[in-house]
């Protein structure tokens, strides 16, 4: 018997690379002539550049050329370019600068006199909202495509409203959706729960800076990228430049982290392909951290009102959800999912959610994480224990009570989802967590230290469907995975690969995964994002894998006799009733066949994007190609239930997280340990947002403070909780072959919910209903001090 | 090369002042020394020059001319006070040598400038012989032409004034000039640091406009160095000293009276509140006399 | 002799007093000589032609490597960009992320933020230099690693190996909490720290059964 | 000029290996002379192009500047000795624990490998408005940003401000002040500095945090055996365990009799430009049992005088709190 593959540890096949110094990430690629490029970053938060004189620039030795906005395309609107004469946030790159070394970029730039004109800007979004507050563009605060730009803003009887400590009702919502009749929720309610909500904005800050090196030859640009996808993003830097993808032989073996920073590549990764082009040298573009800072995207920050209703019972029967979101100066989609997300984790029926997406000079947001999903449960999750405190009930009950079912359709249309164990998951994580006995130690006090359980609950979006699998059984009998996903940490490329290849019957040595190289063929994949991948690619390649497997018993059919259908296989085998044939037996046959059997012929259905990836493989073996089409209908959404129990030391302010328990539904576990580290990652991922990570601005010059990792204070080791265990609930998600849904995203948002519970608790049920809950605020807030700024008030701290 | 201001990028990398530079201190520091060695060695040269006979004291002219009452004294040696203490806090941080919380005593000494100088105004006004000192009339330009002759010419006396000569206006009125203009860019600036007066802000007013500021307030401090400086040497110096003795005493004697003042543009009074002032100890009269026999 | 002229700003700036003309005319042996010369004792005068002559021997891995090092290099760009050796990773270069973490006379440091000459006569070790050249052996704590499934992105994993790497030495009976401590100057963003601790564990026990 | 961060400018190195060529470099190295030491607060300085000195003195080479030094009132510590040796180092480990304490809690083991005992007490402020370059006081210029009205100011100074609201950052300079260490200054004349005057204040010298002026050189710390084997005390308020500089600390020194003090020496950082011994909380232990009263006297008598900025009141309470263990952590 071939061994089991899925819910087995293993260790990833790059792993030893990774830990001999020979993983290759973007900036340990060298050509020969390689010269520097640097950014020169905009010093103002918005501003018009009316001069640049380079004179002196072009005079440092070394020096060689100058890229400026006008060389680079310039879309309408509020959307990014790699360079800009209008930049909207301190740190936006204005031009850039090739020399032969950093040190002569460097330089050159200082060299560079750059006349600005400073133009009004906007950090906080509420401030932007005031009726004669800035706007982040001269030309206003809104736009769309249709009508352009408009300027949006509330009245000042809306932010007598807001200064008094209530949910304001501006006119015209940006965004607005009902489902059911909220009026009738809360007037079943027994208990109403409103609070104001803080969310601060947080810097992705991937451990590899966003660099990337890039050469042309014979007109063919070889691109060394940092990002989460591989195929995606080729395709996403073909479209920047122009240029045929298949000209493009794209590398991105291993990325530094993402968390959503590096979706389908970034921005910026294009300048050193241009640059490249104009100069007629490699290039490579190390980006430092404090560039990363600017470049490197961050998660949107919050500003919001909930509102929410409870029956007796502790049923909740209405939502009245009002977010301003800072959405940087080209926008962000986190507060719509957010909306969505806290419809569907405590089951209302009853809701309206009214969006205020607002742009702001600050740099630029994008997905993080469980984007939305992971602000909205860190944020609500006090509010259903301030819910559970009134009625006198227990706190997860009430959460089991409000948890869905798979019956729930989320958000105004009413979404259905594929499978739904969220009250699983909060009973499996009860139960490892010891619960029942934890929860009696809430509010014990030992000397000056104060016992707090946290426990929360998470989900967001977890697969999607119709992806293409590539792979290929050689005459060396071994199958070759293509993979087009990126590799940015989640062990994605190979554990997508584990249920096909069980399905092939292979031992895992049988295997080779190949990756990160367009040269060696991408089959269209997803972008490596929204948790989609173990969903998506198990089934792609699982499609493949079965188009292997019809292939591989046609072949011993024809070759050994008897029925294809009676054909196995097992251990790098084929065996039936005709006797049995290696898998090199069954390559080497497939060669000989031609046709569909080693890709002469390809399945019509297949993206454009694989075809040219299968064919250079061509004649090489037995080919598996499929598009999935295993089909389903539903959101794909994995769960996360998590308990935590911390000391709070009343004195400083500072806390410990001594136990953290994750219990997830995430239908079958491909890969235990690469799973439980996603929850736990997540997790303090999370809990860092929740207690340390922070952004701050000089209100007066707009710049920010939090521009570098100790000053934006990412989780430590030490701040890692203590003792950590996680377990899933392990049903399979009905509707996909695999049962596998992804986990990446749902765990940020439970890390962040089990701190801001677990502090509440500790405090005596007060929710500060802001992150992030520093040993200042909670010193402060336990000693009665008032709080140093407006309730309300964006990147403070 | 000396450089005159000091400039510094602000935080969004543009250009802007910052102050005057402390170059001008030293500079200021040198000149003051050229002008007191080029002073006295210039008024050897001029030893045998011609002197104005002293005048003749109409009647009834006292012994004591009262020269400064005791209000205008206390404000003179408090105005010092406070000058000098401004002074050297300011300067001598600048040096090197540390005076701890140089700041406080600096901005306490300027509210205490600020206070003589309101008294200062309204006695001057009220009590003074304010237009006399402010008089820019055509008196005015035939003192500052005879003064000019004498400085060209040995052969031309020293002309007599009234009760304030003319080099005593020109240096009130380059005092007061400066004083002002460092009074008024150091209340804007006290709105910068911590006092009981302002709510602290340092963004009343723009980069540019705040460099500004603290230029004219650095010009002004390195003005009063020089006009410290040659104050001080003047009242030392023995042909004058007669002047430091009578903003000690309040005084001057007849003959100085006589030597060096037009009585009919200062008609002289006595002290109406000490009878006896004639009785005044012989000590006194000599070192009033004093630099008439230097002289 | 190039004495003054390779000398250079040095000379103008210093006087011969601070130096000696005969140890950088000698060249190759000024890290041991400069005891040897009365007056002023510079460590290392190839520092002071450094304007001209900026030729340094490191011990990198075991082995002597000569490079030409700028003044104002740090030792994470001199084996990147000087001696290819790219598993050393620059994640901040501010020494607030530990990617960059060597091993310097076996002590974790932050490449980032050292001069490569400063480590004139000390041995630098990088994740390049822990296999077993000859057999491809793992260390133990890649072994550990190996066997504990540890990391996700990994772009911490050099620097976090070093530092496990010296902590076994120093104490292969390592408590996890300890382990937490000799492990807390490298940041992982993935916060795959669970599984870091459970290779730094077995590393440890993988060190003492040796 | 435009903004330009994390290449180091060139500059000329020299390294010497004495004391005196040290300070014979630093003289002749004027204005533009810096002294490179663990080089932590150093290449931050370098990289952020703002510190552009034409001559790195690197005195890692100076032997007679490392190690510790047995004297019969004491110990001697090379200002060069690595934090890692001090927290480590068996005598001071069992004397004088609070500086090993304090010194475990700086930063990370790799900066603890390479920072340096005396890098660590004279290392500049970390005020974020003054470390990005801009011209504020303590940089020559003629404004603090810190203490504008909205300025950003969370782990600002609650004492002894004066124009400038910044704080020490150092962990061991409080502990060195709780055991009357005393600081061994060369320039080239030698110097005795008791720890709590090695620190000064704007007031003083806006642009300093140490008496070190040019061409002044840190050798040694000698720490006084008066004190050892005291009760010690050592806390440090962060807001990550590792890597942050401290909120507020606090370090003191016990000598007791029974259950009463009969001395103390207590001193607090992060709350002004410059550690801050607290004389009046100790007159007021001296002689006294740490009874729950002294201890919330103690603590209220440490915070008078305090002023908060916009953003960090809580210093306050954290700093009253801290005192307060300081003084509980001796009591029967």
């Amino acid at each position: 018997m071939a061994e089991k593959l899925v819910g087995v540890n293993y260790a990833p096949p790059d792993l030893r690379a990774k830990i001999t110094g020979r993983a290759r990430y973007a900036e340990d690629f060298r050509a020969q002539g390689m010269v520097f490029m640097k950014l020169l970053l905009s010093p103002m938060p918005h501003c018009r550049v009316r001069g640049v004189d380079d004179s002196r620039a072009r005079r440092v030795p070394g020096f060689i050329d100058i890229m400026r906005a006008s060389e680079v395309n310039q879309p309408e609107g509020p959307t990014e370019a790699m360079l800009t004469d209008e930049p909207k946030y301190e740190g936006e790159p204005i031009l850039a600068v090739a020399a032969e070394s950093e040190e002569a970029c460097a330089a050159a730039i200082e060299a560079i006199e750059l006349d600005l004109e400073p133009l009004p800007f906007v950090l906080d979004p509420l401030q932007g909202l005031r009726p004669n507050g800035p706007n982040a563009y001269t030309e206003g605060n809104q736009f769309s495509g249709q009508d352009g730009w408009s300027t949006y803003k509330w009245t000042d009887a809306d932010f007598a409203e807001v200064d008094a400590g209530r949910m304001p009702n501006p006119a015209n919502p940006l965004v607005e959706w009902t489902k059911g009749d909220i009026e009738a929720g809360f007037a079943e309610a027994t208990v109403i729960i409103e609070e104001a909500i803080v969310h601060q904005s947080v810097t992705h800050h991937p451990m590899e800076p966003r660099s990337t090196m890039a050469y042309w030859e014979n007109g063919r640009l070889h691109a060394f990228v940092s990002t989460q996808s591989a195929q995606r993003t080729k395709m996403g830097m073909a479209g920047a430049l122009e240029v045929d993808p298949e000209e493009i032989t794209f590398v991105s073996e291993f990325t530094g982290g993402g968390f959503g920073s590096k979706i389908p590549g970034h921005t910026h990764m294009s300048l050193a392909p241009l640059m490249s082009r104009k100069i007629g040298r490699p290039v490579m573009h190390r980006v430092t951290r404090y560039e990363e800072n600017y470049i490197g995207r961050a998660r949107p920050g919050f500003q919001a009102w909930a509102k929410m209703g409870f029956r007796a019972d502790g049923k909740c029967t209405a939502i009245d959800l009002m977010i301003v979101q800072d959405s940087g100066p080209y926008g962000a989609g986190d507060h719509n999912t957010a909306s969505n997300i806290a419809d569907i984790t405590y089951t209302p029926g009853n809701m309206r959610y009214r969006g205020f997406p607002m742009y702001t000079n600050t740099p630029p947001k994008a997905a993080q994480r469980g984007p939305g999903g992971a602000q909205i449960n860190g944020m609500l999750e006090p509010l259903i224990d301030q819910a559970a405190r009134e009625l006198n009930m227990d706190r997860l009950a009430i959460r089991i009570l409000n948890a869905p079912t798979v019956e729930y359709g989320m958000g105004p249309r009413s979404q259905r989802m594929t499978s739904t164990r969220a009250k699983e998951a909060l009973r499996l994580g009860a139960e490892l967590f010891d619960y029942e006995n934890k929860i009696q130690l809430s509010g014990q006090r030992n000397g000056s230290k104060v016992t707090g359980i946290g426990l929360g609950l998470s989900t967001y979006t977890a697969g999607s469907r119709g992806y293409d699998g590539l792979m290929v059984i050689r005459p060396d009998g071994k199958l070759y995975v293509y993979q087009g996903i990126g590799n940015l940490g989640t062990h994605s490329i190979s554990d997508t690969a584990r249920p096909a290849a069980e399905l092939l019957g292979l031992n895992w040595d049988q295997v080779e995964i190949i990756w990160g190289d367009s040269s060696r063929g991408m089959p269209n994949s997803s972008v490596q994002a929204g948790s989609q991948t173990t969903h998506a690619h198990s089934r792609a390649n699982y499609a493949a894998a079965q188009d292997a497997l019809r292939k591989i018993r046609a072949i011993a059919a024809r070759q050994l006799g008897g029925n294809a259908n009676q054909y196995r296989v097992d251990n790098g085998r084929v065996l039936g009733p005709g006797g049995s044939m290696t898998f090199a037996q069954v390559a080497q046959r497939a060669i000989a066949l031609g046709g569909e059997y080693d890709g002469h012929t390809l399945p019509g259905d297949l993206n454009a994007a694989t075809v040219p990836a299968a064919n250079m493989h061509v004649g090489t073996g037995l080919m598996g190609v499929a598009r999935d089409n295993f089909g389903g209908e539903g959101g794909i959404y994995s769960w996360l239930a998590v308990f935590g129990l911390i000391e709070l030391d009343v004195e400083t302010g500072q806390f410990e997280t001594k136990e953290l328990v994750c219990a997830t539904d995430v239908g079958t576990v491909v890969h235990p340990r690469s799973l439980g580290a996603q929850c736990y990652g997540g997790a303090i991922q999370g809990m860092g947002m929740a207690m340390s990570q922070r952004w701050v601005f000089d209100p007066q010059y707009g710049v920010p403070f939090a521009n570098r990792l100790y000053t934006a204070r990412p989780p430590s080791i030490m701040d890692a909780p203590r003792s950590m265990a996680w377990d899933a609930v392990g049903i399979p998600d009905p509707q996909t072959p695999t049962g596998a849904k992804g986990i990446g995203e749902p765990s940020v948002g439970a890390g962040s919910a089990v701190l801001t519970t677990a502090i509440a608790d500790a405090m005596g049920g007060r929710c500060l209903c802001r992150t992030p809950l520093t040993p200042d605020l909670i010193v402060a807030e336990l000693e009665g001090r008032p709080l140093p700024f407006g309730r309300l008030d964006q990147h403070v701290g | 090369m000396i450089e005159l201001f000091r400039r510094d990028q602000n935080p969004w990398g543009q250009d802007i002042l910052i102050g005057v530079s402390w170059d001008l201190m030293w500079m200021a520091l040198v000149l003051a020394a050229l002008f007191m060695v080029g002073h006295a060695i210039w008024f050897r040269s001029r030893a045998g020059a011609a002197h104005a006979a002293p005048a003749a004291v109409p009647p009834g002219t006292p012994e004591r001319v009262v020269r400064h009452t005791l209000a205008s004294r206390i404000f003179h040696w408090s105005m010092s006070a406070a000058m000098l203490a401004l002074v050297i806090t300011a300067f001598v941080p600048v040096m090197g040598l540390e005076i701890p919380a140089w700041v406080t005593i600096h901005w306490i000494a300027g509210v205490a400038l600020i206070a003589a100088i309101i008294y200062h105004i309204i006695h001057a006004i009220g009590w003074q012989d304010f237009w006399s000192m402010m008089n820019f009339g055509p008196s005015f330009f035939r003192d500052l032409f005879a003064q000019t002759k004498h400085l060209m010419s040995a052969s031309a006396p020293e002309p007599k004034g009234g009760k304030y000569p003319l080099d005593h206006r020109l240096y009130h009125h380059a005092v007061l000039v400066f004083s002002l203009a460092a009074v008024v860019t150091g209340v804007i600036m006290m709105m910068r640091i911590d006092t009981p007066f302002f709510a602290h802000n340092p963004y009343l007013l723009t980069d540019e406009t705040t460099g500004v500021v603290f230029a004219i307030h650095g010009i002004a401090g390195v003005m009063f160095i020089l006009l410290i400086a040659s104050h001080i040497y003047f009242a030392l110096r023995p042909d004058k000293r007669w002047l430091f003795w009578s903003m000690v005493r309040g005084w001057i004697s007849r003959d100085v009276y006589a030597e060096h003042f037009d009585p009919t543009k200062w008609k002289a009074t006595g002290d109406s509140s000490r009878p006896g002032t004639a009785a005044t100890g012989a000590l006194a009269d000599a070192s009033v006399s004093a630099p008439k026999e230097d002289a | 002799m190039h004495d003054v002229e390779s000398v250079g700003v040095l000379e103008k700036k210093y006087s011969r007093r601070t130096f000696i003309k005969g140890v950088i005319a000698t060249g190759a042996t000024v890290s041991s000589a400069n005891y040897l010369f009365r007056g002023p004792n510079i460590l290392g005068a190839a520092t002071l032609q450094s304007t001209t002559e900026r030729l340094l021997t490191l011990t990198v891995n075991g082995q002597e490597r000569r490079v030409d090092v700028l003044p104002n290099e740090t030792l994470a760009m001199t084996l990147r960009y000087k001696l290819n050796l790219t598993g050393t990773k620059l994640g901040c270069d501010r020494a607030e992320c530990g990617a960059c973490t060597v091993l310097v006379d076996g002590v974790n440091q932050y490449s980032c933020s050292i001069l490569t000459h400063q480590l004139r006569g000390r041995s630098v070790t990088t994740i390049e230099g822990l296999e077993n050249a000859d057999t491809g052996e793992l260390s133990v704590v890649q072994q550990a690693v190996m066997d504990e499934g540890g990391f996700q992105c990994a772009f911490c994993a050099p620097g976090f190996v070093m530092s496990m790497t010296a902590m076994v030495a120093n104490n292969p009976n390592v408590t996890r909490e300890e382990a937490r401590v000799a492990l807390s100057g490298n940041l992982c963003r993935c916060a795959d720290y669970d599984k870091i601790l459970n290779c730094a564990m077995r590393a440890a026990e993988l060190a003492r059964s040796v | 000029m435009a903004n330009m961060k994390d290449m180091i400018p060139a500059f000329d190195l020299v390294q010497p290996t004495t004391v005196e060529d040290a300070v014979d470099l630093m003289k002749d190295a004027g204005d533009e002379g810096w002294v490179l030491a663990g080089g932590l607060d150093t290449f931050d300085w370098f990289k952020d192009r703002i510190k552009r000195p034409r001559v790195v003195i690197d005195i890692g080479g100076i032997e007679e500047m490392r190690g510790f030094r047995d004297e019969a009132g004491g110990i001697e510590i090379g200002a060069m000795t690595t934090l890692t040796e001090v927290a480590n180092h068996a005598r001071v480990r069992s004397e004088f624990g609070v500086l090993a304490t304090a010194a475990e809690h700086v930063a990370t083991p790799q900066i603890r490998n390479q920072g340096t005992l005396g890098g660590n007490i004279t290392q500049d402020t970390r005020c974020w408005y003054y470390r990005s370059g801009w011209p504020c006081y303590r940089a020559g210029g003629n404004v603090c940003y810190a203490s504008a009205p909205l300025a950003m100011n969370r782990e600002h100074c609650i004492l002894g401000r004066s124009r400038c609201v910044a704080v020490n950052p150092s962990d061991t300079a409080p502990a060195l002040i709780a055991l009357d260490a005393k600081m061994v200054v060369q320039s080239p004349r030698r110097r005795l500095y008791d720890a709590e005057d090695y620190f000064i204040g704007p007031s003083v010298d806006i642009t300093r945090m140490t008496v070190l002026e040019p061409g002044d050189l840190l050798t040694q710390v000698f720490v006084p055996a008066f004190w050892a084997n005291s009760n010690f005390y050592f806390e440090k308020v962060r807001d990550r365990g590792s890597w942050d500089f401290q909120l507020v600390s606090v370090a003191a020194a016990f000598r007791m009799s029974g259950s009463t003090i009969e001395d103390a020496r207590i001193a607090v950082n992060g709350v002004a430009p410059y550690p801050v011994r607290l004389d009046a909380v100790e007159r007021l232990v001296r002689g006294e049992a740490a009874s729950e009263s002294l201890q919330n006297a103690a603590g209220e008598l440490a915070i008078q005088g305090t002023r908060a900025l916009r953003h960090n009141d809580y210093k306050i309470v954290m700093m009253r709190n801290l005192v307060r263990r300081a003084v509980r952590s001796v009591a029967a």
